[in-house]
């Protein structure tokens, strides 16, 4: 492609009906994403959406663009098939928390720590959606459902943490209406080479409705939500007084009152694993602030690049194969 | 290529095949002794035909019977198709080797062993409270006791071996003396271990060999040397091939044929493992292999590069068949292309993963939710694996499916000599992708084959979405519509039977009316050789093999109708049998076997007899 | 029970069966009215049967056709087996209801529309472009229009409701208008009404639905009332339950009659979820839930609490039987027990899961590696479900098996008056822990079931080792020994054959000669009236209903060999054709259907008529 | 039981002849498992030992307890199922890398984030042994096996970040050749409530010997192993002159000279879990030493306890259910 087309949002829109309900957080979601993918400059029949199963895994048929819905759990491992043999194509998995950590928990991981060039956006809405709200494996302790009548006893998951410790390259988190902040996450999840991950809490008004209203709503995520930037002290709050400093081999809050404060306020650092993990552990239930952006960044050779190498490599060093002559191989004999 | 043989001291006797079974410690090398032989077999020209029988753990504690690792080989100057019933020649390296395989010797035959093995150490281990060289054991066979140990280690004393290395030179001293016994040329195994070995291990196994050899002239051990001419087999370069082997290249020669790339998503499992294993060096073929973290993950990541525009492929067996079964479906649903090879091992569950079955024949036909048709063949033969993967893969592009090959165990592991094919003669069949956007229906048909357009990411102008939910006819969207949903599974049944209208008519060996035998898969051999052996007896016998389980060749039930009787053997409690009676209404005979073993020929013949 | 019933202004007539269907929004509350129609006619004494239909999406948009709701509900004076064929009375509360489900109204029927809902944006919405009102479509149907939204919106007025929660009343008004037409008494819906909203709910829907009952009288809507007399049905308690509520209570009697704990292990997926939901508060009842993490975890949680000697149970639907199928094996190979529930739908893939379909036979028969025998049972209607999930866990713990219970969406969310047992008839079925270890073989057998030992893990001097390889005949050691491999399969298989000795003689209503129609599962209300119907217009018709598909009863071949003809209609492809074809080489002739809907009798009828 | 029985690692010895091939580090893990089962204190009966497939897997069958050989991957699901109904037993579940991290990667993170009391050991071997020898998702990057004749690309797993990533609350790591070291393990494993997890590096010494010799040769092992011990400065080496100090947010090595060097070295505290996850991070091929012992212990309810307690208050809340009660319930009505 010499020139890049112009898209706007509306090239990204299929003819499809939205069939979520009414009020879903899935619908900001898919206008940030075809928002974004408008921008990147590919070509759109360069984009592949796959999705697994659930109220989130319809994405694909609200893109225009390749989509594949394809079975609960399984996302990644198509997606993984299809990166490896068309690195051309630029690949979203679209997940929910029930298809990305429940049922399909092992090829997510797997993703990760193979690093294939693909992009996971999973919408955590703490639930089961498409089956009718029971609880998943983001659900608190304690969610009363239909399917937890005295509370659920599963102690949850937390995604971020998963995707590190498997080997997640990108890690990152945004929110279903922040919708600048989701667009520019899309955006840097697909200039990164590797894996990225995204989550998303996302609201399902139907069956767990304000599962993140405590720090989404215009109210308090001014003083809630720790914007994370690459070099940029931990602060938050609407004046900015909270921040974060070293304490031990964990983090403390201080107030942040005067320069020598803020000097002491440790800077994020995406390559620093360990505080990624201390900041994707923070717990908004505890009272921490809740940080979204980008927690985590690895460079390390995508499993596609190295695929293909090999196969360029085998080609380089053999020449391409010929068949005839390999058939004839090993010990062979004439009859006549 | 015939070589100079050496000269015997006995007297030479011609006979028409022979059976041999070597037989020994998993750590004695008898795999390898039983290549040689089988190589060398083939190079003066005999037909051939193997079966390997590997213990189930990876080193069994040595000696024991569990340990105890086999290969048995029929060469012949005849057309043959089995590795025989009844064992001619047994070698055996130790006590448990011997008792474990002495009820296949036939009545007279004769029963080579290692005398330096049979200590009460090793009979303990081999859980024997007598040494059956001494209680009668061997009554009725002629035996031939050789101090192999011992003999080997002092041939091979020179190069300067531990007592270890030096013990594990007694395989080729074994097959020198079977190369004195059929007056064979041992060129080709002497290059061959100036290929594969390094000094001073090279040295000391050509050593033992030659040991071997002079020692079974020197001592007179047998009364005479046979010779077994050479069969007339169809002219051609030829090789041994093991199934496994064969499916590999097919796979390889259909990348090269379509022009797509093979994407092999699979997880290691017995017996399918070494299929890629051969296709992980062929990478310069087009042929890229991927190592999931289970059968799902790789069903799904060759449906993901199907859906791509490669030939997505996945191997496995029964067990992964299992695993893989939901993913099938939505390869059916959205009729992408897929072969899934399953290498039928014993089950239920992991069962008896190094053994040999047919059971996995009903898995592949209904194994999925709803109504989920899936094509459906099998091999043979080993070198027949060749020609089914080829068919396969053409098959899946040509009619946009998923398309099943069933191979097993015995097929997998065995080998026969393999007439190499001329890559000229194989079938093209690139696929047509659809790039035309001008009235593109991702779920609109090929008149002929039901087939629906190929439109793979990167294609501008066919963005479109599909997925497991039901699909709207032609258009491809999501539909819940009662009838339109009535029409789709009728359609996909529909195609599927459509594969029929290009197969050749069922080819019936034998008679024309009298008992049929109806086989499929690996019971092959035992069934054309019993078939034979009825005739020649005089009964009016025919024989059809399946290649094709589903669609059924047309033409089958009346091929059925002109017999008295259909026998149906398998390895399994019936299942081809419960497909043909439903489908044509015909009181055909079920004739099972399940014990991890292929059929012997007897055990056919008999059958057939039963029904004169 | 019967309370005062409202005086009708106008005539009253009698009639035998009505068939009415309620259909609208989503979000109208179309089940509810349903619910409280079907509880008010059961009450009144009439015979009943329903069909729920639901759309796939949570909350597909307002007004579209993809978000209608619709419940059907057949009452009658008469004993009756299905929610009818023709609908005679449609309530329609939108323009895409109206459209959806006019073509299952009969000629002549009564169609009632909310009038206040075909303004231009509704019609768009429902994808009409002139309004059915207005266009000839509802020529030939007697039409009632009710400006219910605006009747209902002011009768709540005084009850301080927004726009929108008015709006909500407006299924109560429709309701009370049906009362009214019916002659019905309101307090069970009263009642209701009052047990489960608070105010100003509660009283806002009494108004309406007082507003509705009063509208009906005052405008004179109808000509006249109907009145469906008492049914004859066997004297008892009853109560109105659908299938997955009926087989909740199943497996909460097994565990009282077992005395075991039932350890539900499961993955939520439409249409099995509700048997979770259902089962989640009787944890008092020694009942547990675990909802796993997929349904691959689900079965092996099952079975490892069989292992540790409660009663696994997992349910699910289709694709999630697809993942169970090699767990499933071990459980057949380690014999312990456990209850696999498919509650099917529409497949192939993700299909219709909204939807009912019976085409998981093959699947639950044979969608496993090696062979791999299972006990198959269905359910033939909502109440049903309860005997045949207690039946499936005494059987699995009687004869140590794995038994797969067949249900499908039709049963599963369809309701019918069950007539509570007594307890006290229920059979008791305790198992007999193996706690003695003189003697003990963990793979001994019982002479008449064949089950082996069940003994539990704590257990004093019992230790012992289970697992998926074949298993030594007595000793349960791992054993790769050809004959014992035989010998198991045939075990194995011969004891799922032996559960025949304890099935009851097949029931055949009707006929002994001429057609017989053999069913299974949900068509058993469709067969059952077809043939009663065939039967009073004089043609010779018999009916068989399998409840056990394997194994299948010891007599059947009999049965079948008294008719000329047999009928196999299934909402699959033909599957059970395809089972009695090879079991009995009968010419039977499927009638296939796979639409996502249950067969009408009409349907049924007109096969069996071309079979006269 | 009011006394328990005494016994002898023999009482743990099966009589199924053992099938490893001589030399396969699983024998030594055998006997300290037999050794250490003896000291436990329980009745021998009250064991059940769960595997998947592998030979690790195999390992039931040479217990004289109850065992499962149970299918691929799946050994925690069962293992759940098993001590969710049966809190009393003690239930071990024994896995490969291959079967625990390739196939069964799901079941294992579900049953850590569940935390139900069931004790896992993973002998990671880095490699499929049963199957012959292909790399497996602990085998280094560029492994060749049959599999991967130019090398492997996928990077590995951690074992242990992916463990506590996934919320596991007892993480610890031991050698099969350690044999007092992993008797204790062992032991220790039992005494925590909720799941302990416990990595074994294993030598499979017929497809890839001496994968772990490097640390666990008599040689170097007093050299590189980091023995942890809770409490105790992190300092190593055979004249433990190693230590490691915080650093930022992070952990860097220092030379432990002086009482003072002694004094800044950093204590471990098993219950940080951000130290733990530095610890799990250390990277033998880049020269770290290799920690062994607990890394990580968190105090949470067993998923079990949780399970019987809801079973226990459902019946104190609503008494011992009566059947005919419930059938009776809801509309019923009269047919006389
Ligand atoms: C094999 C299989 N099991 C179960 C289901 C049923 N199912 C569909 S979506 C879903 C969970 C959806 O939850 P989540 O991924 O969080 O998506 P959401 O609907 O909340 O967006 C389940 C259990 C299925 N479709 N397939
Ligand atoms: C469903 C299924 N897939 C594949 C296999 C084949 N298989 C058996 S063990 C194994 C891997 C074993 O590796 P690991 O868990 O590391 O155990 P090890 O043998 O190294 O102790 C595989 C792939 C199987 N038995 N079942
Ligand atoms: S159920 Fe929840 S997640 Fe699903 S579409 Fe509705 S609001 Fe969204
Ligand atoms: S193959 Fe390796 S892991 Fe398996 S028994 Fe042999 S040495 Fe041990
Ligand atoms: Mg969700
Ligand atoms: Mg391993």
């Amino acid at each position: 492609m010499s020139t890049n087309p112009v898209y706007s949002k509306k090239d990204f829109s299929s003819d499809q009906m939205v069939r979520w309900c009414p009020g879903c957080g899935d619908y900001s979601i898919l206008a940030q994403v075809q928002t974004a993918f408008a921008d990147l400059g590919i070509p759109r029949e360069k984009f592949a959406v796959i999705a697994g199963i659930g109220c989130s895994s319809r994405f694909p048929y609200y893109m225009q663009t390749y989509g594949f819905h394809t079975i609960h759990g399984r996302a990644p491992a198509f997606a993984s098939g299809l990166k490896a043999s068309r690195p051309d194509l630029s690949v979203w998995v679209v997940t929910g928390d029930g298809d990305s950590l429940s049922i399909g928990g092992n090829h997510l991981i797997h993703l990760f720590r193979r690093n294939v060039d693909v992009n996971v956006m999973l919408f955590n809405n703490r639930i089961y959606g498409l089956t009718k709200g029971q609880y998943s494996p983001t659900s608190e302790i304690g969610k009363r459902t239909k399917s937890s009548p005295m509370g659920s006893i599963d102690a949850p998951f937390n995604p971020l943490l998963l995707a590190i410790g498997s080997g997640c390259t990108y890690v990152s988190r945004s929110v279903d209406v922040f919708t600048k902040h989701l667009q520019e996450s899309v955006k840097k999840m697909h200039a990164h080479k590797g894996t990225s991950f995204v989550e998303i809490y996302q609201n399902c008004n139907i069956f767990n409705d304000g599962a993140w209203a405590g720090f989404t709503d215009r109210g308090a995520r001014d003083e809630k939500v720790l914007y994370l930037e690459d070099g940029q002290p931990l602060i938050w709050g609407k004046a900015q007084r909270h921040g974060f400093v070293t304490n031990g081999f964990g983090l403390a809050v201080i107030e942040v009152n005067t320069p020598e404060d803020e000097a002491r306020v440790l800077r994020h650092d995406v390559s620093n694993k360990v505080l990624a993990q201390a900041l994707a552990a923070l717990d908004h239930a505890k009272g921490d602030p809740v940080p979204v952006g980008v927690f985590y960044v690895e460079d390390r050779p995508a499993y596609d690049e190295l695929f293909q190498a090999q196969l360029r490599e085998a080609s380089e060093k053999n020449g391409k194969g010929d068949l005839q002559k390999l058939l004839n191989q090993g010990d062979t004999w004439v009859v006549s | 290529m015939e070589t100079s043989p050496a000269t015997p001291t006995a007297a030479r006797q011609k006979v028409q095949s022979v059976v041999i079974r070597f037989a020994g410690d998993s750590g004695d090398g008898m795999q390898l002794l039983g290549d040689q032989f089988t190589r060398n077999s083939a190079l003066v020209g005999n037909d051939i035909a193997t079966l390997p029988d590997f213990p189930a753990e990876i080193r069994a504690p040595a000696g024991t019977r569990e340990g105890v690792s086999g290969f048995q080989l029929q060469f012949s100057s005849l057309d043959i198709f089995t590795p025989g019933d009844d064992v001619d020649v047994l070698v055996a390296m130790n006590p448990a080797a011997l008792v474990k395989n002495l009820p296949a010797l036939r009545k007279g035959g004769l029963v080579v062993v290692n005398s330096d093995s049979f200590k009460t150490g090793d009979l303990t281990k081999a859980r024997l409270e007598k040494s059956p060289l001494e209680d009668g054991t061997l009554d009725g066979y002629r035996v031939v006791e050789a101090p192999i140990t011992v003999t080997t280690v002092r041939a091979v004393s020179e190069h300067g071996l531990n007592a270890k290395q030096a013990d594990r030179c007694k395989n080729f001293f074994a097959l020198g003396m079977m190369y004195w016994l059929y007056g064979r040329s041992m060129d080709s195994t002497v290059e061959h271990v100036k290929r594969k070995f390094k000094p001073p291990f090279s040295d000391a196994n050509l050593a033992a060999l030659r040991a071997g050899h002079d020692y079974a002239g020197t001592v007179e051990l047998f009364q005479a040397v046979y010779e077994v001419p050479k069969a007339e087999l169809r002219p051609g370069k030829y090789r041994n091939i093991t199934g496994n082997a064969a499916l590999a290249l097919g796979l390889v020669a259909a990348a090269d044929r379509s022009g797509l790339q093979i994407f092999y998503g699979t997880y290691p499992i017995t017996p399918a493992s070494d299929i890629l294993h051969s296709l992980a060096p062929y990478k310069h073929f087009n042929v890229a292999t991927y190592q999931a973290e289970d059968e799902i993950a790789a069903v799904c990541a060759a449906i993901g590069a199907s859906y791509g525009g490669a030939l997505g492929v996945t191997g496995t067996s029964g067990p992964g068949v299992a695993l893989k079964a939901e993913a099938i479906g939505l390869a059916v649903i959205t009729e992408l292309p897929l072969v899934v090879v399953d290498v039928q091992r014993g089950g239920p569950s992991t069962g008896l993963p190094t053994k040999t079955e047919q059971a996995d024949l009903m898995q592949a036909m209904y194994g999925r939710n709803g109504e989920a048709p899936m094509a459906v063949l099998c091999a043979r033969s080993p070198s027949d694996c060749f020609e089914v993967a080829l068919e396969a893969c053409r098959i899946a592009i040509t009619y946009m499916c998923p398309v099943m090959l069933l191979s097993d165990g015995y097929v997998a592991n065995g080998a026969e000599p393999w007439a190499v094919p001329d890559v000229a003669d194989l079938p093209r069949f690139a696929p047509a992708f659809r790039t035309d956007p001008e009235g593109f229906e991702p779920y609109s048909r090929d008149e002929a084959t039901l087939a629906r357009p190929w439109a793979v990411p990167g294609t501008p102008g066919l963005e479109h979405r599909i997925g497991g939910l039901e699909k709207q006819h032609l258009t491809g969207n999501v539909s819940y519509d009662p009838a339109n949903h009535e029409l789709m599974c009728r359609l996909r049944a529909e195609k599927i039977a459509r594969i029929a209208n290009e197969l050749p008519p069922t080819r019936v060996d034998g008679d024309d009316s009298g008992v049929l035998v109806l086989g499929w898969g690996s019971t092959w051999g035992a069934c054309r050789t019993a078939v034979q052996a009825r005739r020649d007896a005089g009964q009016k016998v025919g024989h059809a093999h399946l290649r094709w389980l589903n669609p059924l060749p047309k033409d089958l039930g009346e091929v059925l109708k002109r017999y008295d009787r259909v026998l149906i053997p398998e390895m399994n409690l019936g299942q081809l049998s419960k497909i043909i009676r439903a489908e044509f209404l015909v009181d055909a005979v079920p004739l099972t076997k399940i014990q991890g073993l292929p059929f012997l020929t007897r055990e056919i013949a008999e059958a057939i007899a039963r029904l004169a």
